[in-house]
């Protein structure tokens, strides 16, 4: 199960690729099926399951595209 | 919702405006956590940057503060003039490389010199990138820019100026170091240099100035990830990272 | 009050503390350095600010920064040192800054020399910067007029959200004459500086100070409305003094000091039994026009007397549309010209045959 | 009616400033119209200094004294600069002390004062330029010396208090020197 | 030689080049980047100088140290560029230095546009330095002429010790047009440089170059022996072209790029049967003053057409010494206007009430 | 005559004008030895100075070679456009504190960064000479000046710019060293120093900064002497001599 | 008689401003005037990028074109820019791959040509501007593919070299879209 | 007896009395009686036969205003 989860501002998406590279899990890719408005390929996560939720990906977005949440595990 | 905790999102410190630089170009990143550190400070309200000439020439739109443009190099001065009418407000000018180490370095030393309680952010991507790459103080030997088209050549060029190492033989300066963001944890350790350079103008301790090694993919030629190595293998040997000058060292003990 | 007797630079020095300007940026430079001397020791008496900056360009980009956080701002400079902030000055007006600059004119080009001139009449009428602006420009010719017309500069820069320059030169830098710094001067109606960007921003949106517009429709709209500013001074905020108009035949165009110099020759001219007027332009921007049109009809020649090599003569011509014959006398680099040379002047116009 | 232009000219350090000052500050004191124009810049450096200095009951109009009604001289460049300009029957008043052997108009009134001797006798040099003032007063009545000294009571304070009574003195002394 | 099409900005280098250009010292700035790109690579393929300066203040600063070493210098720069070079310039008309400035003007003021834009025609014309001086100022319609005329400025600048500007437009520097470089250009007359502080002192003297006259007699001399010079270039170097004059009943006055939009108007103007002439300025300074008198009779007219608030018109006006009405069509901040709203503008004046 | 030898007179290096520095004042001894050292080095034909705004401003007169006087803080600029066109001339500028260090401190530092082959003669004299004693940013703390009435305060005004430290850091130097003439010995090391610099430029080694300890009796308020005591009492010790950046020392050995 | 007035227009990268200047190197070839006028900037930066080319045998006057006779149109901001301007009857020419579902004037020749796919087809996404230039030389018939080709061998030496051949079959697939 | 001696061109000298305080044998002086063209009271050797001609006045001086010259010994 996810530790988390992304969310991910297609719009604002430059298909930049440089968050791709520090996803410790490798689950980012540019969606090459697809271009936002500005003509942009976005970034997708392609397997959201695996999201450590370690904030990586946003971290390094010089866009601030990328939304991180951690689930918290409900006290018992 | 209750069971989720949001860990990352963009900064209040940002308005909502599109930011146009190029794509996977690390100014963005800068502004982030330059946005990051003024609202985690709770200073935001009382902020006035200073956007400079260069790619980042915008950020009025960008900061959600007040913002005020600067002409070609002379932010330091444009900061002054505002930090001493106005004394309780936190004041960063924004500039890049051939802002601040070329047309700009007078108006950069002297703000220094007097001490002015401000902050520099300078972003060293060893390019001039709005005007379209051509050669900077900062370009490294063997560099090809547009106005060094076989690369920049230490006879007829001269060898690229360090400008924190420079800076920090200003006695008026009080802190300065050079940092990166070409992985999260050197984005979290920039942040850091960040938060304590605008803490000491906060304290009133003096002039700031944090170098970045920035990227300009566009010009570089090269793709963001690519950009961001290229960095870390040329500049950084070149660019030491690490604080230069801290005159709070004593007295914090 | 009764009046004082203060040398040029230290009276107008005065006269901006009375205005309540809050800053001043500025660079030393011959003939205007007891203005800022006499500032570093006063402004810190009153809590106002002085900054001796690095150079001219960092001390107009400081009043840049000032007068964008809203702050009434002086700085003071002569010739070249005019010449280095005309980036900074292009800017100012391009975000609509007001401030106070202080041109106290030497001899040029270049390094020139240090002695009276008014040879930056068009780089302070027609700008040095870049762009469709202008300066509104003020020309006093004692030190009374300079006290008056500087404590109401900063009220008309706020009016305006527009650099006023005051062109004097050294001779009214270096001079000393009693003034009284209290005399009322006319108040502008000002609204209150919602604009600024202070980093005070407790009940409003936040501010941005800029000149950049990089969509050519928006850059086109800023201009426009800057020229409908420029179009209002030049409609109504023209000013000058006719003096001993009445029948007179001939009219000199002088301003600041050698005017002075004029209301000496024509002294000595009235004794000579020739009935000679001056035309005191006090705005050099906007350009007095309407003065011509208030010349009388016994008016027949106009001699434009000038520290310069006759920069003015385009206004005067310009301005008098053809009507009259503009004649010229000029002394330049530094030299003062005598009452007496004007007076032959006159005698050569009003005696001999009519040229341009 | 006052009207009184008057040039004092000699080398820097002389205290030619001063005096044409103190004539502009007791005019203003008297509330007359005044006007007080130095010389300036580096080229006083070392060289020659000089002030001009009008005193009116109108207004002061040119600020450049194209023909003085007086000329105070205290050095020998000076007279060569300056004589030449004085109106016919003008003073001119020559501190003799350190211009010597020298061709003068014969259509002036001439005062020799030896200032730079008196004042040596009144125990200091400085205040050669107060002995040339007092002459100058003497001969002019533009003002008596107690208007001047009212102003320099006013001027001098603190430890420059002391110096009022030598000034005094000198005023005093170049009265005497042209009785 | 057959011609290349080549961008402005880049056939305006390599014109230099072919003029012998030695140097060239400048700083990037859009809209005219690629001229110092171009020079940066071919100035030492033919083993010349090519220094990126520190800013424009440095740049304008190594051109008077080249220029006065003997060397034949450029620089280029857009408009805010050209606003700091300004002390430097005056130093060198002070010092008497030649050298070619190419300013490819951008909207303004401040920091403006980056668009095509004629807003510095005061700055160019009537100097943003100090002092008595003045720039020969030579505006290019086409890539063709701008090589031609800069391959000639530099002859002239060396006739006249004086900087020369060559005023065109983000349009000229950004457009690709094919050329001939190897034209035939008017050679002046020029004498040998014994004035140069080269370094090289065999035979001569020692030699400085000065701007410096602390002695006002020697300023006064100075500044008439310039004005000698810039009143040579008013008598015998005007230049102006008419187009289209004969019969014509209108005249537009227009330089540079917005001359090039003209002709297409009066092409359209001549199809609805209107007979429209153009006056092209070529020199702004020695403005062409006698273009003015060469008009036909038949011209009722004038239409000044410019990329500004109409910062030509006076020039106009004093040329044409009130004797046409002036009429204005303008746009700024980098709006180029279209061929049809001047015929609409002609369209107005000719078919209604003529206004000032 | 046979039996005398003279061994002082004044250099051939400088003409015949009347030097019109006020009395005492040390420029005049800077001058001599810059003259000296350009016979000594058989240049002076070569050789174009460039005089720059300050109380040197006339020394065009006074240099017996090719002169350019440069705008307030831009002889390194000058001297540049002229070393590229004129590579075999030994150029030197000639620059006060307030022409380098203040308005001219971004023209100083980039000739230093593209290695102009070029010498700087730097006076620093803690003062604004030529206008009347204003501020210079060398002036000491507590130092009186026209515009510090007070006495230089660090809190609005700064700490002293050490220029040779701040240069030395720049890797386009060669070689930097301060040197003082307040005594018969150490206008023969400063001599020294100059020699060694000029030699550099003969040898197209790069760029060179030499900077005196000066004074200015007349806008310090002292007599010549005096003047010269207080440079050693209080300049030296914030702006201690010696050799802040020697480039050319491995190579030598 | 030739007299070509055309914008292309597009993303920046998809080398509108390289098939404006082959056009205007290939009437500088055959000595006819012509103009080639870009959009430049950092507003090109990401944004949209597009230049006018003017073709004449007399010479060009205004370099601004308010009334194209062509545009190429490879995006849809470019089209929804520059379609207005377009003459009545003038030529439409778009890149169907990316500009779809759009509302085109009733006055104009339009031409559907899905360069990016073709290009695609070709081996080589960055053709996609040779093959709308291929559609523009076969309907405008301004000049012959050949000249151009001539021209781009000029340009293209060295590595570049080997991009002819894909370049001519792009020139070749645009002509066929539209035949 | 003097091992050389100086020569002041006192037209040059500024009277600043910079070069006294430097004279190892103390012979130098302002001669108060007297002022040159320039109005300056100009140096003056007070007694010249002690002068060593050690140069230390002429090097200081700013305005080049003193010559030293050296007496040489006869070879034999
Ligand atoms: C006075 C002046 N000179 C030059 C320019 C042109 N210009 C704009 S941005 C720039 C360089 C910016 O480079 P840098 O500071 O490194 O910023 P970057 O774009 O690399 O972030 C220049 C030279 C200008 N706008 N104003
Ligand atoms: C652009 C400009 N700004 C200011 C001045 C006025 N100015 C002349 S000399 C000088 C200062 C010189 O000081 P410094 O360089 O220390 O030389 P010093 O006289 O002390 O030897 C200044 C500010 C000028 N001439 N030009
Ligand atoms: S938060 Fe971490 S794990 Fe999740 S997508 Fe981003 S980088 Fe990968
Ligand atoms: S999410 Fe951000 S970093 Fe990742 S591709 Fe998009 S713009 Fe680039
Ligand atoms: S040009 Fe370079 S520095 Fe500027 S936004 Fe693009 S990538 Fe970033
Ligand atoms: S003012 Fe000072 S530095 Fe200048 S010459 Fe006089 S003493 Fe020397
Ligand atoms: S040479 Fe030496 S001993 Fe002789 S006077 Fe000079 S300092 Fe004294
Ligand atoms: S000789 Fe030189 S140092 Fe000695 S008093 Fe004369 S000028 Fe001064
Ligand atoms: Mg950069
Ligand atoms: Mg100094």
């Amino acid at each position: 199960m996810a530790k988390g989860r992304i969310i991910i501002d297609i719009e604002r998406c430059k298909g930049c690729a440089l968050c791709n590279s520090y996803c410790p899990v490798n689950i980012l890719d540019l969606d090459i099926t697809t271009t936002n408005l500005k003509g942009y390929t976005p970034l997708i996560s392609t397997d959201p399951d695996k999201c450590i939720a370690c904030g990586f990906c946003a971290i390094m977005c010089p866009d601030s595209v990328i939304t991180v949440e951690r689930f918290i595990k409900e006290a018992k | 919702m209750n069971n989720v905790k949001t860990v990352y999102k963009k900064s209040e410190g940002l308005t909502d405006k599109y930011m146009t630089y190029c794509p996977g170009c690390t100014h963005g990143v800068i502004h982030k956590i330059v946005a990051e550190v003024l609202v985690e400070l709770d200073v935001l309200d009382r902020t006035i940057g200073i956007s400079s000439v260069g790619c980042s020439v915008l950020n009025y739109d960008f900061f959600n503060c007040d913002m005020q443009q600067a002409a070609h190099g002379r932010a330091p001065a444009v900061a002054t003039g505002i930090k001493r009418v106005r004394p309780n407000s936190i004041i960063f000018t924004y500039q890049g490389d051939g802002d601040l180490a070329s047309i700009g370095i007078a108006e950069a030393i002297h703000a220094a010199h007097r001490g002015e309680n401000i902050t520099i952010v300078f972003v060293n991507n060893a390019i001039y990138g709005m005007t379209g790459g051509q050669m900077a103080p900062t370009t490294l030997i063997g560099q090809k820019t547009t106005t060094s088209p076989n690369g920049r050549d230490a006879k007829t060029q001269g060898l690229p100026l360090r400008i924190a190492e420079m800076m920090a033989t200003i006695p008026g300066a009080t802190y300065i170091e050079r940092v990166s963001v070409h992985n999260p944890q050197h984005v979290r350790k920039a942040k850091k240099a960040l938060m304590k350079a605008f803490t000491i103008q906060k304290e009133n301790k003096g002039f700031t100035l944090i170098e970045f090694i920035s990227t300009c993919p566009v010009n570089w030629g090269m793709t963001p990830k690519d950009a961001v190595d290229w960095a870390v293998d040329n500049m950084i040997p070149y660019y030491p990272l690490g604080v230069f000058k801290d005159a709070t060292v004593g007295e914090e003990k | 009050m009764s009046k004082v007797l203060m040398k040029g630079n230290e009276a107008m020095a005065l006269a901006a503390i009375k205005a309540g300007c809050e800053a001043f940026y500025g660079y030393p430079i011959t003939p205007q350095n007891e203005l800022p001397e006499y500032l570093s020791k006063h402004m810190a008496l009153h809590g106002r600010v002085f900054v001796q900056a690095e150079s001219e360009v960092a001390a107009i980009n400081m009043v840049y920064g000032a007068a964008g956080a809203g702050a009434r701002v002086l700085t003071s400079s002569s010739s070249p040192g005019i010449a280095l902030k005309q980036e900074g000055i292009s800017y100012m007006a391009g975000a609509e800054l007001p401030a106070v600059i202080i041109n106290v004119m030497r001899g040029g080009p270049g390094l020139g020399g240090i002695q009276p001139s008014q040879a930056d009449y068009k780089q302070i009428t027609r700008g040095g910067g870049n762009g469709d602006y202008y300066l509104y420009a003020l020309a006093p010719e004692t030190l009374q007029e300079a006290v008056d017309l500087i404590k109401e500069a900063f009220d008309i820069a706020d009016y305006y959200r527009n650099p006023v320059m005051i062109a004097v030169d050294g001779l009214i830098g270096q001079m000393m004459e009693p003034v009284d710094l209290d005399r009322e001067v006319p108040k502008w109606d000002l609204t209150p500086k919602t604009w600024v960007a202070d980093g005070n921003r407790k009940n409003r949106e936040r501010n941005v100070i800029n000149s950049l517009y990089l969509d050519p429709n928006d850059l086109e709209n800023h201009n426009l409305h800057l020229k409908e500013k420029f179009d209002d001074m030049r409609k109504n905020h023209q000013r000058y003094e006719l003096v001993n108009m009445k029948n007179a035949e001939i009219a000199i165009v002088a301003y600041g000091s050698v005017s002075r110099i004029a209301r000496t020759a024509i002294e000595i001219l009235a004794e000579q039994g020739i009935k000679c007027g001056i035309l005191r332009p006090i705005t050099l921007f906007p350009y007095p026009k309407k003065a011509f049109h208030a010349l009388p009809k016994t008016v027949k020649d106009l001699l434009v007397v000038e520290m310069s090599t006759g920069q003015m003569l385009e206004d005067v011509k310009l301005s008098n549309e053809c009507h009259l014959p503009v004649h010229f006398f000029g002394r330049v680099g530094g030299i003062i010209p005598e009452a007496q040379e004007i007076v032959d002047k006159v005698l050569e116009i009003v005696g001999g045959e009519k040229h341009e | 009616m006052i009207s009184e232009k008057v040039i004092i000219a000699g080398f820097g350090g002389q205290g030619v400033m001063l005096m044409g000052q103190l004539l502009s500050y007791t005019a203003t004191a008297k509330e007359l119209n005044t006007l007080w124009f130095p010389s300036y810049g580096p080229e006083t450096r070392g060289g020659t200094a000089n002030c001009s200095v009008t005193i009116s009951e109108t207004d002061v109009n040119s600020p450049v004294i194209s023909t003085p009604d007086s000329i105070i001289i205290m050095n020998k460049p000076s007279l060569d600069k300056f004589q030449p300009k004085l109106r016919k029957d003008g003073h001119l008043f020559l501190n003799t002390s350190l211009v010597k052997d020298v061709k003068l108009r014969n259509d002036l009134n001439i005062y020799k004062i030896p200032a730079n001797d008196i004042a040596m006798e009144l125990g200091n040099l400085k205040v050669a330029n107060m002995v040339m003032l007092g002459a100058y007063l003497e001969v002019t009545k533009v003002f008596d010396p107690e208007s001047v000294l009212e102003v320099l009571k006013k001027k001098f304070t603190g430890s420059k208090a002391t110096l009022i009574e030598i000034n005094k003195k000198a005023l005093e002394a170049g009265k005497q020197a042209v009785l």
